[in-house]
């Protein structure tokens, strides 16, 4: 089998791919096709994600030959990345990776097309930058799995038919190593979700209550106890995917503020100026810094540089948006909506300045706060020695909480 | 001058610090700003009549405490600790100072019926309005003709409780009752002092004030005691954050035992420090300006500036290093912090910036702007 | 456009790094910055004849290698890696490139002499000038008159290694031989590329360019490129720092494994990440632009800006943390780092200020200033 | 004896001390007696620190009476506070806190006045921020201690007759156990004192090597096993001593800069404005923070703001010189002076910009860097807890270095 799709690999290429693209549309017209049987039929005929295999939504092609696809298809029905960034980005490739071959017949096509939703149960109220310490119990029964416990910062649990969830199986074994990874139910009897209000006033996460959930053992993905090793997967794939920038100069918040700059010279300060400046080039070579990283990606030398990304993100959208509120003053004492009611995205520019600042808080704590990128970089990029650890070799159940 | 607290300084802030902790949880602020009334009338009252909150600065012949700058910022020290909603600084000090400076007659009457918290008065000028910029005579937003008041003011704060608005018009310091004029709540970022609409449409008004210095008067002791405010705020997400690093464990450790953490909570003690240090200074300066007519005035100004230009940024900090170190908990409605640090962003703004502080610094210290190209 | 480093690229750059690391270990420039000769001319000629540094840049028929500011740029992270005191960034890439733009006869003979590393030159303004803020033709350190210049201009880096120096005058640049000038070495905060007064009496001037646009071109690439020899300053303060502190043990453990240092350094690693993209932006930039007499100005404008703006206050940064986290070792002149930190600071100054490329930004990416008050 | 003191300390008044003043300069007219015997005998009379017992140069009365002696005594000779620092500052508290009657007797008085200086053998090139893993060893010898190691940043040194000095004792106990704390003759065979060359170019600080030089026991301070605790005695006054801000506003380095400022306006540019600005405020904020920890000083309830001011200053000098050269453009790419010599103050006033530059660098350093003293406040003050220790336990010859 390996050998198969390595052979194939080297066969597709752009012109292969191209053709095709070309004998699908000549099978199912855009205009003609209602949406769900297009994206059915491009899964189908591998054109889904082309680095997938074959018969799995992929052609086992080279990754970068996916934007030849998007090219010859922009302007067809495509996909609502909105709601399914957790199911493309995180759960297909642990899928892929940790999956059976029936669990990979059964959840990819309908994921890929959006026939069915994903979230993640990952985060617990007690478990937030140190993961692994996760208190939520799978409890084997016969056949089954039955699962308690509580998660949070779910983000679209309202709408999804399944999640990735990590649960704690066996509680006497060091933190890393009792863990195993499930695809859960959402429709199970027992999953309760609740919107969890945020400091804008709205909810665009969920906690999730699991009380006496049952899931049948093939919901397993990898094996009993080795929860850590497959979450790394999606982790990894989760940070791939958060670490993007605006390739627009003077895009993303920045815009916004610089904007207001231009249509409001009434505002403008000496401070202010300078203060926007210096964010200004902080911006520019931020996006350069992504220009670069892209570029290296393509040249199949990764780099490390990820996990900076985020983080230079974070700083600057917190940056921007407090030096919005502070330069409109008066119109900066207001805000726009305290309504509580559910949210499906960061409306970073439909909104208000007000909501900007207090959304962008967020930035530097989901999907893995900037303390623990720091340490991610100076650890494994900068090679800095690990700091004393006391919770390697204990069982979970005796760690202090 | 003393940058300590007397004795007497301390009992009042017991006082009102037991009070506070009996009436006004955090939890009942957090129910309270989605109420149809915000600002808890009960509370003020009680802080009125049991603290004397109310007439704190009002002289003693007119009923009042007759006490100085100095007590009502460690009122307003614990008031931000607990971001108190209610309109202390709103109405006891800025409008009430409006009236002690002015000493005109109607302002003397309208004092004996502040002192006893029964009448409750706002500036009807933008919060955001700083001491160096008023509205010029002629170009102010409210225009006054045979007293009788016409014209709009936005983002004025503690409006919708007070039954009386002090309001500059055509250069010079009306009272007009609340019931004359309209007051519409603002969404306002600020949960526990929301700003609000205030429109006059021939509204009859009283003069107070026969020019605008009693209003820069009022809006340099605010901003000076803001800083007090700002004080309590950060102090509050402090020590809060410090409660919360050393209970929450991740990898077994507590998280305040993260060096990275310690540093960061160290430079912010130190931050603290400094504002303690210049707010007290403020307090002290405008505590001694108001004994000394002729002297005191420039030192008062620069005072305050710096109390400002230090304590509006450290506050928004100390807020910001709180809700990003109590992590995910700290993003959610339910935990209070969200309180303080829309508190912190709005006084940042309130009364002037920081930088708006520090340009005045440029004329009080001597450090001249670039000369024009 | 690519902000990688191309094959040629790397090769170019191990070769000199090869090189350097031979003929240029910190102990040897720490011993050559307090001789007699702080620049080291073996080691130049060295470079010019193995390398082709000298003609990097001059075309392939005046026997240059015809190379661009990409490749340039590669020298110079390497020099700015070992604070290499040779005159590079001087006379190979910013006088070299005024009479590389003007391409008149006589510069064109002067880039023949330059091309092989025999005749080295020197641009004769100041280090600190911009390349937004030319001297005016009238109001020049330096008067021609007849082909005889007169005058004095100071801060002059390269200048005592020059043959040849390019002056403007009057409007008008000059060819001046070095010998005919007098040349003398200030004491100077970079060691490592000292400035010298220069004065012209009379000296017979040969002109090269017949107005200044070659001068602000020279210094509009001299900036850009400048930007990577701080990346080069700055990743040997990092590399350097990180050897360090995973050696250095206190309290038993290495420093390098405290929360608050990793965390730093992990910041200033992002920074240089940044400052890696904005420098090689820039470079590349200034390739496309000699590519492209007509588009590219403005590109290049606003990279080189943005490289300036960035990448000099990382150099800085990227020392300052070199020598805390280094201790008292740090503080003493043994060490090479304070090379580092000494050449970080004169480059921040040199060919505009962070804040003067700012300024330009504003002009260039449409951030207008406030209007006069 | 304590009970004695009490009294005298109770009827040791301001009155009483003006009286004691008038009959002292009564005894010894400042004009007539030379400035040595001057002082002596103003040590005899129990003025040179009021707080001192009787007999050492003291009164036994509260300290805070000390600036009434000044007071009166304005205009008669002086100390130079320069050159005693450390004999004023830190061997003085500690000589008499752990010295016997005999040393008390034998160092305090020239010590005071002057005729013998002092230096301080502390830091070594293997032990700075972590001051109790020092390796400079002391070996008993019958009646004598044999000191073999090197010492490091010892400012004075070719001035000093007598140095404090820690040293290792028992390399066989925990770091903390295994040190002695001696008074160092410098005049002994095998003290070598060499100039080290900073990067302003000159030399402020000696590096000591100490080669088989024989220390009598009776120049032990303290016991045996003991040196932790008394230096820490040491370093507390130490720390006190460096914590003191400039009572002016605007004055310091912040000086230096304003004026330039003023002085100059075609150096000014809004970024240099609004930074200037900025680190105005700073100053002013540190300034009066430091009134406030001197007020809390004299009404007895000493607070522990005194590491962070140095944190503070540290900062600020750091700042406002890196500013100050960046202003100055082109004459910021000069320097004053490269010589290597030795100089005996750090002269922020009356060198140039880029040796206040350079040498602000060592403010974060000197006396405790600000690393450590940030872990002091978060651990001291703010109740921290200590990270996990690797050294508590292990005998001093067996830590990693």
């Amino acid at each position: 089998m390996p050998d198969d799709r390595r052979d194939l690999s080297v066969t597709v290429d752009e012109a292969a791919i191209k053709e095709r693209v070309r004998a699908f549309l000549a099978r199912n017209d855009p205009a003609t096709t209602p949406p769900p049987g297009f994206l059915r039929a491009r899964f189908d005929a591998g054109l889904a994600w082309v680095h997938f295999p074959e018969g799995l939504g992929g052609l086992g092609a080279p990754r970068d030959l996916q934007h030849v696809v998007e090219a010859e298809l922009a302007g067809t029905p495509q996909l609502d990345f909105g709601k399914m960034a957790i199911g493309l980005g995180m759960a297909a490739p642990t899928i892929l990776a940790f999956g059976t071959e029936e669990q990979k017949k059964r959840f990819l096509r309908p994921l890929w097309t959006g026939e069915e939703i994903w979230c993640q149960l990952f985060s617990e109220p007690g478990a937030g930058s140190d993961l692994a310490t996760l208190a939520t119990r799978a409890v084997r029964e016969g056949g089954e799995w039955v699962v308690d416990g509580q998660k949070v910062w779910t983000s679209g649990a309202h709408h999804a038919r399944w999640a990735i969830l990590v649960a704690r199986t066996d509680p006497d074994v060091p933190k890393h190593r009792g863990m195993t990874y499930f695809v859960c139910d959402m429709h199970a009897p027992g999953v309760d979700v609740r919107p969890l209000r945020q400091i804008t006033g709205e909810a665009e996460f969920n906690e999730v209550f699991l009380t006496g959930v049952r899931l049948p053992d093939d919901l397993r993905l990898g094996e009993v106890g080795d929860g850590w090793r497959v979450a790394q997967t999606t982790l990894m794939n989760e940070r791939v995917a958060i670490g993007g920038a605006p390739s627009r100069r003077g895009g993303g918040v920045l815009g916004t503020v610089t904007e207001t700059w231009r249509r409001r010279p009434e505002l403008r300060t000496h401070d202010l100026h300078q203060r926007l400046l210096r964010l200004w080039v902080e911006a520019e070579v931020t996006r350069l810094a992504g220009v670069r990283l892209r570029e290296q990606l393509a040249a199949g030398t990764p780099g490390p540089e990820g996990s900076g990304m985020k983080l230079a993100f974070a700083h600057l959208n917190q940056a921007l948006s407090g030096l919005e509120v502070e330069m409109r003053r008066e119109e900066g004492l207001l805000y726009d909506d305290w309504t509580f009611r559910r949210s499906e995205t960061v409306d970073f520019f439909g909104r208000g300045p007000g909501y900007r600042y207090l959304r962008a808080k967020g930035n530097s704590i989901e999907g893995g706060t900037s303390e623990i990128l720091r340490n991610i970089i100076a650890e494994r990029v900068l090679g800095l020695p690990a700091e004393p650890r006391v919770d390697k070799n204990v069982p979970w159940k005796e760690l202090p909480r | 001058m003393t940058l300590l607290y007397s004795e007497v300084e301390e009992e009042l802030r017991a006082a009102v610090r037991d009070l506070l902790a009996d009436r006004c949880p955090p939890s009942a602020v957090l129910a309270r700003v989605e109420s149809a009334s915000p600002y808890d009338a009960d509370l003020w009252k009680a802080l009125a009549r049991d603290i004397g909150a109310a007439g704190l600065l009002i002289p003693e012949d007119l009923g009042g405490a007759g006490a100085s700058a100095r007590e009502a910022a460690v009122v307003l020290e614990e008031l931000g600790r607990a971001v108190t909603p209610v309109p202390f600084l709103t109405s006891a000090v800025m409008a009430t100072w409006a009236l002690v400076d002015s000493g005109a007659g109607e302002a003397r009457d309208l004092l004996a019926a502040l002192a006893t918290g029964e009448t409750t008065a706002a500036l009807a000028v933008s919060f955001a309005t700083s001491p160096y910029a008023l509205p010029s005579p002629t170009a102010g937003a409210v225009r006054a003709e045979r007293g009788r008041l016409t014209g709009r003011v936005t983002a004025v704060a503690g409006a919708e409780v007070a039954d009386v608005l002090i309001v500059p018009a055509s250069g010079v310091l009306y009272a007009v009752d609340a019931t004359d004029a309209s007051v519409e709540t603002a969404t306002s970022l600020d949960l526990t002092r929301p700003v609000a609409t205030v429109t006059f449409a021939g509204a009859p008004g009283r003069p107070v004030a026969a020019d605008l210095a009693p209003l820069r008067a009022a809006l340099e002791l605010g901003a000076g005691l803001l800083a007090s405010e700002q004080l309590g705020v950060a102090e509050w997400c402090l020590t809060t954050t410090l409660a919360y690093v050393k209970e929450r464990h991740q990898f077994a450790r507590p998280v305040g035992s993260f060096q990275a953490l310690k540093h960061r909570l160290a430079d912010l003690w130190m931050e603290l420090v400094q504002a303690r240090a210049a707010a007290r200074n403020a307090a002290d300066a405008l505590a001694a300006r108001a004994d000394d007519e002729t002297g005191g005035a420039a030192e008062a100004a620069m005072a305050v500036a710096v109390a400002q230009a230090w304590c509006g940024e450290v506050a928004v900090h100390a807020a910001e290093e709180c809700l990003q170190l109590h992590g995910g908990i700290g993003m959610t409605w339910e935990h209070p912090l969200h309180l303080y640090m829309k508190r912190a962003k709005a006084d940042e703004i309130a009364l002037g910036t920081p930088s708006g502080h520090r340009d005045a610094l440029a004329r009080l210290a001597g450090l001249p702007a670039p000369l024009a190209p």
